[in-house]
């Protein structure tokens, strides 16, 4: 049984070779330690306060992610995917999606692109700050903490009014995504980075070159350039190390190719190294955004345009029922406001033309009988969108690297095979190396710049 | 390099080893044997043609049911099997899985279906090109060389494949579980490991339940 | 027995009550995506310390409140039961997410479904993961039933776990 | 590819002196505390009630204001007659990945409607809250948008919502009372137990 | 014999045949609406349009003799063009029921549509609207509205069940199915209309509403119903308990044998599955009492050992089993090897029974699915002894032990004797599915598994060996007779090394003539003849 | 009699004076915490529906951790592990004994300190009993049987050693230009002004000292970004395994020693009671101006004077804890030995130096300032 603190056990494991008598302590950090975000178990021998060996358990949120995937449909893995890192649950929504896509061979709108970029990019910020800020927590700077998770909020409330949810967003679909943008959503998303803006500010002042921080953070969980390369480490994490991998500028995706922005690359590739990176990151991301939605094709924010006319979702299903069509023909839905963004004419901009893999418009489902066999196909078990046989690597920058999934379709309409090649996993397999020799204080600012999502990790 | 250029150049270099490629979406991929595989990723890691210097993913996929799933009960009305609807259209279809040679094969049968595909996904960051490497394993005999040598990231990669799908890694100095516990029996991204078959490794009364 | 000595002690009983519900100091047991909702709970936009639980201490020796956010996975549940095994009477349990409710979706080999099988819940919250909304009403509830138990040193039998609805027919999991 | 190398400063021997960044780190959180102890105090005497001090909702006293598009606990949409319109399709049972959705169909004396559901069961303790359901009901009969948070139970049995609480809201457990004029699967005292 | 090309690929065809019976040899599927392989061809529906080379005009796939040279396409852009127009006239009046039809999830009209469909629908009219949800006899409803009028029941119903119940009134939009005046469409056949409409125009009123298709697993067996052994799909649902209050047996649809039953099955078989989940036993039961089934094996083989033992000293047989052709093969071959030829019992499988309805088409009127196999094994015909005189053995106090496989003993004493027999005997053995009479009185109740539950076979009237298959595991404590059989001899220490009843069968077909040759996979899902009558007749002779 | 009543008295006085202050700190930090970070902070709990801004959370807390089951870990030394709180806490609150609150007042011809032991090395006792504090942590770090506790124990063990040195040679420097270590005295002392307007608080004449005494007395606390021994997210603490009420009385001991060490900070370097230009008799400002005061007054703005400053400097140290992250361990120790250390060294010699520099070693340095 995997030993968890208090731990009881006596200091153990002697050195016995050792002429003067001293003895290596063997310490049991997790699994629920609060630095260890309660999943992983390291067993860390020490010597003095120096850690001489360090042996990793992960696993304890293992749920079980790829097997469950087989056995849903393709938009049915999506909520699953939130819950893989599920501090940027959109960039798992939009890689997995994107995966599908390439596996269906089809493609989305420009618009649908650029929705993606956008929530993937404020996800990553939301990331980051998460990250930067429980690291500056464990560090013991728990107002820094509380002012990005407050900075945190404001991105979460554009993320909850774009998708209806705050965490688990559920928000990309296979083919597109579920809704447009909401209505006024840049100036929401102004404010937002303003706030934001204000907050990195503040906790620049309060971090960045406060000596105790440096200090902390500065020359430990060193990793040279090479090393994380041979342990497969992507994303913020190697940047820091001065290796420019970026999925976005290196394989680019969605509309990444048509945004201008920054890779921030460290130097040493210590802690500190990542922290200024995660920071720069965010700078870049806010541009990103900026850009983005500055750029994006524009779509009909309003109901439809040709005849402004709309009814109620519910008489326009019994109209349709009695078969009175003319009562409804043209009509705009009122539906329910969680499938605000999704009506008529917005749904040409968001949703791939391709039908037999995306829902129709909820118009449609409603007022005819084609579009609600269509409905029905798409939803029934067995049916629904069923790529052709084979398999796809896709992989988009995740918050924490390259994040890659791996499908295989058997042509049935569930997925035959779904790996996730998690980013965290491949620094939390380089951990050992990154604090052997550290002292066991160290642990904390290494591992919290690791960002180890459990959900990601164990999957 | 792109896909086709990329399975030109390994299929020039590794004439024996590459028993198949194709580029389904864009994907290079190459099926190779696994006597063959570890001397192609030191190639492909230290080649100037190649510079894999990624091992971006190493997995594996089980292919016992491909193509097998049960079917519904959509009872065609007509008393004729009825396609529930039609996959998306597709102008290089794939080739299929990869197969993997038998006793058999010796004799002139086709070669049997790989139960499990060991999946590599290499990258490289100087040349910017990606390749899928697939070794076919028969069930009986599921081992392939470690690749942990040339790449660190191999280590826990290989762990969870094991853990996953029992298959071994030779040259592995740690290979035990991962994501499960040890006491867990099978291995369940298996296909024939129910989904919700459970080990719990404590019952409802807090004690210790036996595994089985 | 005087019914003296009766208000007495029972006006004692409501005053531990009282000091119980506003002073709670919880045990986090994170492990997954409900962390992020946890951590928001917690911080200014809803400051869960308003209500006096403000204080997460983590050593289950001082916690009065067991926080179970996020899903267990049967690798984990041993720890579970010994971090509630080590708190001090009278302890709760918050069962955090759907996760520790009922297993929520991840109804496969790895996970526990819902921590109430292996430890008593007093306060289930479900959400995937919960809006702090959802934690703070499920927190009042918790602070109500704290009240109503009044009683001073111990807490009472644990509820009967419930049992898994099976048909007979059902395959036996 | 623009890569903007970060280049760091090393600190200088005035930052050294630990002083000065901690002093300027307090300027930050003192600002904070001034600002809001001002608001504060303000808001006692009924002044500058238009900026906020904290950015703390008062839940429940104060609730914060949810999105329009978010996804709170369902409901199911009543016809005039006060019957569901749901018809029974099962769209939304066989979509949610969570399996918390638990329908029983029986035929509606309307054949123009021709089935409704006799039970119509939730269980918040599975329910993910990805709106699936709402997304396939093709009958407009679910919704989420009623904006109820207050979902904590006491038991696993009090998280389940059955037909009664989907169709009105507002009820909330322990319902002792079937109002529902329609033949259901009712466990409730007094309603009708017909199907 | 005539050679086409079709999408580029030859095929000979016989002469007279269609380019869609050519097509479907080649696996190339034609859609169709109006086509069945089991009626005459109408060529109403012209879904199945596809393109002929040198021909102008689009061709019906279904009414289109084979011509040799002929050059077709099934899936040109034309071809797909004319059958987007059909569709699209097809659905233009059809309601928007897909919510409320039990035909969603196996209609082709969302098959088709999703392959070849018109998209953007140009219908703005209003909808022609015709009578909804009439039920047009005891099992089938009909909802005129859904009807695109192929007249496959139409066709059913004059040639298959010759009965004529259904025809085609009005015209133009307002054509409409309907019974002819008078008529109720309650042959025994009906059930079949419900398979083969294409639309959810005729829906199954057992089946309505209790569960959607896509929920529906299956699997193959063949109905116990009579001596005909229909091969059926029995669509079941295991993960979804509320739904038809917990049953698991949804509804059951032939599955085309051509030597069996076609297409086509009887109302009896179809709707005779209740007994399944309904009033099932479900407790090992010792004198009323709830025990275990370690308990029951080991008591039961108890009493048969002390029986055996005094039986040595005795004289005739004192143990009476009376097998049932409900059961398998192989279960009756293991009665046959444990009780008759172990333990000397005396064991029968034939038990009097009155004749059911028959008819000349699939109804048998042996009501029970192996009495062929019974008969193969000798269990049951001339030389068996006859259950009766079993019984009344067992009353007049000649056996000591008496095993009743299934059957209902009241039907032959009176309960008044039963309740004698319960008394007088040493061991009293019921094992069966459901509850009875008998298995009130038995000193022993051992729940076993239904023919769905089991791996076996069964013979028919024709003498054809048919697989039932294993649908699901048995209901909560039952277990299939095979494995209770094999326990017993176990603990007999007979020495039987079988595992399943594959295995049991491999000895069957070994040792029993008529099953020579004969191995599940020959068998497979079609089935395969007793290697001779003859040697039925051998076997029964001996 | 009369004295012993008096000392009595006082000591009870100082005793509750410092527990309640304990506990109005827990809430002030609370409320403190909350309004840096945009917060409210504890507001619910009422008596009567009255709230009070979250003043009965404190109340509520104390209940609970008395009613709270006291576990005693298996394996742990079952004396050692009760006795470690109480040391802690006993020795915390002895030392409040030396500390003067205000200046003495006559009250029926009677001399009454405000202060409840007067020591003329009071100081030194001080010191004592803060070494002894160290006690309680590492019994409880050592009683627990636990590795974190015992890393946690060892840690500050090791801290507060460290520390201690650097604290008291800090301090050193104060005596000296004081020449006492009675606090009373060298609070009376720092009453004069320098060049006429300037106090002579400690502060004025040894800042260096303050700054090393302040940082060495905030890691005496155990309180970020000296918090290593407790640091919640490294090691849990040595108390890990404590609970109830013994967790309280470590909890307690925590708020004692800020206290303690803000009045100390307070003593020797801001004139403890000492109003600046308050004199026994009223003010006396230094452009003539006199104020004149009876003496229970002046007596209760020292005490004010004192309570005020003790506040402030709570309030100081919270804001510190909130704002920095930290130390690392070794870092931690190299800020002592190597920072800390040294500048009291060079402090002392540099004040010493200064001393005989002056030559009013003999004469005495007051008086050259006088």
């Amino acid at each position: 049984m995997p030993r968890t603190i208090p731990d009881n056990s006596v200091p153990a494991a002697a050195a016995a070779s050792d002429a003067l008598e001293t003895r290596d302590m063997l310490l049991n950090v997790g699994p629920a330690h609060p630095a260890m975000h309660g999943i992983i178990r390291i067993v860390a021998r020490l010597d003095g306060e120096q850690i001489v060996d360090a042996d990793v358990d992960i696993g304890y949120l293992h749920r079980g992610f790829e097997k469950m995937s087989e056995t849903v449909d393709y938009n049915g893995v999506i909520p699953y995917t939130d819950r893989l890192n599920y501090v940027s649950p959109l960039i798992n929504n939009v890689g997995y999606c994107m995966a599908v896509e390439k596996l269906l061979g089809i493609s989305v709108p420009e618009r649908c692109h650029y929705i993606r970029v956008i929530v993937s990019e404020i996800s990553r910020l939301t990331d980051h700050l998460t990250c930067v800020g429980a690291s500056a927590m464990e560090l013991g700077a728990f107002t820094v903490f509380l002012y990005m998770i407050k900075a945190r909020e404001y991105l979460w409330e554009l993320v909850e009014s774009v998708t209806g949810a705050r965490l688990t967003v559920s928000y990309c679909r296979v083919g597109g995504v579920k809704a447009d943008l909401p209505e006024g959503f840049a100036e929401q998303c102004a404010k937002a980075f303003e706030e934001t803006r204000r907050v990195l500010a503040e906790s620049d002042a309060l971090l960045t070159r406060n000596r105790i921080f440096v200090d902390r953070m500065s020359g430990t969980g060193k990793i040279s350039a090479e090393d994380a390369v041979s342990y497969g480490i992507t994303g913020p994490f190697l940047r820091a190390s001065g290796v420019p991998y970026d999925v976005r500028k290196d394989c680019p995706y969605a509309s990444y190719d048509r945004l201008e922005f920054d890779v921030p690359v460290g130097t040493r590739g210590d802690n500190f190294d990542r922290y200024l990176v995660r920071m720069e990151e965010m700078q870049q991301s806010m541009r990103i955004v900026e850009q983005a939605l500055r750029d994006m094709p524009p779509g009909p924010f309003q109901a439809s345009p040709q005849t402004g006319r709309s009814l109620p979702a519910s008489e326009m299903v019994d109209q349709g029922k009695v078969g009175n069509i003319p009562a409804i023909r043209d009509a705009c839905a009122v539906t329910d406001p969680t499938l605000d963004g999704s009506a008529k004419p917005l749904h040409v901009s968001i949703a791939t033309a391709e039908k037999r893999v995306f829902l129709p418009p909820k118009e449609d489902t409603y007022g005819n009988i084609e579009g609600l066999m269509q409905h029905f196909k798409l939803v029934m078990y067995g049916h629904g969108a069923r790529p052709p046989k084979g398999e796809v690597y896709f992989a988009v920058e995740g918050a924490n690297g390259e994040l890659g999934f791996y499908v295989v379709s058997d042509g049935g309409n569930t997925p035959y095979r779904v790996r996730v090649r998690p980013p965290c996993f491949a620094i939390m397999s380089a951990l050992p190396k990154l604090v052997v020799g550290d002292m066991m204080a160290d642990l904390t600012p290494t591992f919290g710049s690791i960002n180890m999502i459990g959900g990601e990790l164990d999957r | 390099m792109d896909a086709a250029a990329l399975i030109q150049a390994l299929t020039e270099r590794f004439p024996d080893a590459v028993r198949s490629s194709h580029a389904y979406r864009g994907d290079a991929t190459i099926v190779v044997s696994r006597e063959a595989l570890l001397d192609l990723a030191r190639a492909l890691k230290g080649d100037a043609a190649f510079q894999m210097n990624f091992l971006m993913d190493l997995t594996a996929v089980d292919f016992s049911t491909f193509g097998k799933k049960p079917s519904s009960a959509f009872f065609a009305s007509s008393g004729v099997a009825v396609r529930p609807s039609a996959e998306l259209p597709d102008e290089h279809p794939w080739p299929g899985p990869p197969r993997v040679p038998n006793a058999a094969a010796a004799l002139g049968a086709p070669p049997g279906p790989a139960r499990f595909v060991v999946v590599y996904h290499f990258f490289s960051l100087p040349l910017k090109h990606r390749l899928r490497v697939e070794v076919p394993l028969e069930e009986n005999d599921a081992e392939v060389d470690s690749v942990t040598s040339l790449w660190a990231g191999a280590d826990w990669l290989e762990r969870e494949v094991w853990d996953m799908f029992g298959i071994r890694f030779r040259g592995h100095a740690n290979l035990k579980r991962i994501l499960t516990y040890e006491q867990f029996v099978g291995h369940p991204l298996r296909k024939d490991y129910p989904v919700n078959k459970r080990q719990p490794l404590i019952g409802p009364d807090g004690h210790a339940s036996d595994h089985s | 027995m005087s019914g003296d000595a009766g208000f007495v002690t029972s006006r004692l009983d409501e005053a531990v009550g009282w000091a119980r519900k506003y002073s709670i100091f919880q045990y986090p047991f994170v492990t997954a995506c409900c962390g992020m909702e946890y951590m928001a709970t917690a911080c200014s936009h809803y400051d869960i310390d308003r209500f006096g639980a403000g204080l997460p201490r983590f050593s289950p020796r001082q916690a009065d409140v067991l926080f179970v956010v996020g899903t267990i996975s049967q690798k984990m549940a041993p720890v579970l039961k010994r971090i509630y095994d080590q708190m001090a009477e009278p302890k709760w349990v918050v069962s955090f997410g759907v996760c520790t409710c009922t297993g929520g979706f991840y109804d496969n080999y790895a996970t526990l479904m819902g921590i109430d099988t292996i430890i008593p819940v007093d306060i289930y919250i479900p959400g995937c993961p919960p809006r702090p909304e959802y934690v703070l009403d499920g927190l009042l509830k918790l602070q109500a039933k704290i009240q109503a138990q009044h009683e001073s040193g111990t807490r009472p039998a644990p509820e009967p776990r419930p049992e898994l609805e099976l048909e007979p027919w059902m395959p036996q999991r | 590819m623009a890569v903007k190398v970060l280049r760091r400063r090393e600190l200088t021997v005035w930052e050294k002196l630990y002083i000065p960044q901690i002093v300027s780190g307090l300027k930050v959180t003192t600002a904070h505390l001034l600002r809001n102890l001002y608001l504060h105090s303000a808001h006692r005497l009924g002044l500058l009630q238009n900026r906020r001090a904290a950015v703390t909702f008062q839940y429940p006293e104060e609730p914060r204001p949810l999105a329009a598009r978010f996804r709170s606990r369902h409901r199911l949409t009543v016809r005039d007659d006060g019957t569901p319109r749901c018809v029974g399709c099962m769209l939304c049972e066989t979509v949610c990945p969570a399996h918390c959705i638990t329908i029983v169909a029986a035929e509606h004396p309307d054949p123009n409607i021709e089935k409704y559901p006799v039970r119509f069961d939730i269980d918040l303790g599975v329910c993910v809250y990805c709106g699936y359901c709402v997304e396939v009901c093709p009958e407009d009969a679910i919704r989420m948008d009623t904006g109820i948070l207050d979902v904590a139970a006491y038991s696993r049995d009090a998280m389940k919502l059955d037909i009664h609480e989907l169709m009105n809201p507002s009820l909330r457990k322990p319902l002792l009372e079937c109002t529902l004029k329609f033949p259901h699967k009712c466990r409730l005292a007094g309603g009708e137990a017909s199907r | 014999m005539p050679n086409l090309t079709i999408d580029g690929r030859q095929i000979d065809s016989p002469d007279g045949s269609t380019v869609i019976q050519a097509a479907e040899k080649l696996g190339i599927f034609i859609p169709r609406y109006c086509y069945h392989p089991g009626l005459s061809i109408a060529g109403n529906c012209r879904i199945c349009l596809i393109e002929v080379e040198k021909n102008p005009k689009l061709q019906i796939a279904c009414n289109t003799t084979v011509a040799d040279g002929m050059v077709v396409h099934t899936s040109s852009a034309k071809a797909e063009e004319g059958r987007r127009a059909v569709l699209e006239f097809l659905l233009a009046n059809h309601p928007l029921d897909c919510p409320v039809c039990d035909q969603s999830g196996e209609c082709d009209l969302q098959n088709f549509y999703m392959n070849f469909g018109l998209y953007d629908p140009r219908f703005r009219e209003q909808k022609i609207k015709k009578k909804k949800a009439v039920a047009v006899g005891p099992h089938v409803m009909l909802d005129q509205e859904r009807c695109i009028l192929c007249s496959r029941c139409v066709r059913f119903t004059d040639e298959i069940s010759k009965t004529g119940e259904f025809g085609i009134f009005n015209r133009g939009d307002q054509a409409e199915v309907a019974l002819y005046p008078g008529q109720n469409l309650d042959n025994p056949y009906s059930g079949n209309v419900v398979d083969i409409c294409p639309v959810g125009a005729l829906t199954d009123r057992e089946f309505r509403f209790k569960a959607r298709v896509w929920y529906l697993s299956s699997a193959p067996t063949v109905c116990n119903g009579c001596a005909q052994g229909c091969n059926v799909d029995v669509h079941y649902v295991l993960d979804r308990p509320h739904l038809n209050d917990g049953a698991r047996i949804l509804r059951v649809k032939p599955r085309y044998n051509p030597d069996v039953n076609q297409w086509w099955m009887c109302d009896e078989g179809r709707y005779g599955f209740g007994w399944v989940d309904n009033g099932r036993l479900t407790k090992v039961r010792r004198h009323g009492a709830d025990a275990t089934w370690e308990q029951a094996v080991a008591g039961i083989t108890e009493e048969l050992k002390r029986i055996g033992e005094d039986h040595e000293r005795g004289t005739g047989s004192r143990l009476g089993v009376i097998a049932s052709s409900q059961l398998t093969n192989e279960e009756l071959f293991l009665i046959r090897e444990i009780f008759q030829r172990a333990l000397d019992a005396r064991v029968t499988a034939s038990f009097p029974m009155a004749a059911g309805y028959s008819d000349k088409f699939l109804i048998k009127a042996d009501k029970t699915p192996n009495t062929r196999g019974a008969m193969a094994i000798a269990l049951a015909g001339p030389t068996a002894p006859g259950a009766a005189t079993i019984v009344a053995d067992a009353v007049e106090g000649r056996l000591d032990a008496l095993w009743v496989f299934g059957h209902d003993l009241t039907s032959l004493v009176a309960d008044a004797d039963l309740q004698q027999l319960s008394r007088s005997l040493r061991l009293f053995v019921f094992s069966g599915t459901n509850e009875n009479a008998t298995a009130a009185r038995s000193h022993w109740t051992l729940p076993t598994a239904a023919y769905l539950e089991k791996d076996g076979t069964f013979v028919n009237v024709h003498g054809r060996v048919q697989r039932v298959g294993c649908a699901f595991s048995p209901l909560s404590d039952s277990r299939a007779d095979w494995n209770v059989l094999l326990e017993i001899a176990g603990r007999l220490n007979l020495g039987f090394a079988w595992r399943s009843p594959q295995e049991v069968f491999q000895a069957l077909a070994a040792s029993v003539a008529p099953f020579a040759g004969l191995t599940y996979e020959r068998i497979g899902l079609q089935g395969a003849s007793l290697t001779t009558d003859a040697s039925i007749a051998e076997a029964v002779a001996t | 009699m009369i004295d012993l009543a008096v000392k009595l008295v006082l000591a009870l006085f100082v005793f509750f004076g410092v527990l309640n202050l304990a506990a109005l700190h827990t809430w002030l930090e609370r409320k403190q915490s909350a309004l840096m970070q945009d917060r409210i902070g504890a507001n619910r709990a009422s008596i009567l529906g009255w709230r009070l801004m979250g003043l009965f959370h404190p109340l509520a807390d104390s209940i609970k951790m008395f009613t709270k089951e006291d576990i005693v870990p298996a394996g742990a030394d079952r004396i050692l592990h009760t006795l470690a709180p109480v040391f802690s806490v006993f020795f915390a609150l002895v030392t409040f004994a030396a500390i003067p609150f205000g200046d003495r007042f006559l009250l029926g011809g009677r001399v009454i300190e405000l202060q409840v032991a007067k020591i003329n090395v009071a100081l030194l006792y001080i010191f004592a009993m803060l070494s002894l504090g160290v006690y309680g942590v590492i019994l409880a770090g050592f009683a627990s049987r636990n590795n974190y506790a015992l890393l946690g124990g060892l840690r500050a063990t090791a801290q507060m050693i460290s520390y201690e040195i650097a604290l008291g040679i800090a301090i050193v420097g104060v005596i000296m230009i004081y020449g006492t270590m009675d606090l009373q005295e060298l609070v009376r002392a720092q009453g004069r002004t320098l060049a006429g307007w300037i106090p002579l608080w400690g502060i004025v004449v040894q800042p260096v000292a303050f700054v090393v005494f302040l940082t060495a007395a905030l890691a005496e606390t155990k309180r970020i970004p000296f918090d290593l021994p407790e640091g919640e997210s490294e090691i849990i603490g040595y108390f890990v395994e404590y609970s109830g009420m013994k967790f309280g009385m470590f909890f307690l001991a925590d708020f004692l020693e800020t206290i303690l060490v803000a009045c100390l900070a307070t003593t020797l370097f801001f004139g403890g009671w000492q109003v600046p230009y308050l004199t026994s008799s009223g003010f006396q400002f230094p452009w003539g101006a006199t104020l004149p005061l009876s003496q229970p007054v002046y007596v209760l703005l020292g005490v004010a004077s004192f309570s005020i400053k003790v506040v402030i400097f709570c309030l100081l140290f919270m804001q510190l804890r909130w704002t920095l992250p930290r130390f690392r361990y070794d870092q931690l120790m190299r800020l002592g030995w190597l920072g800390l250390f040294p500048i009291a060294v060079v402090n002392v010699l540099v004040t010493a130096s200064v001393l005989a520099l002056l030559k009013v070693r003999e004469v005495g340095w007051l008086a050259w300032v006088g």
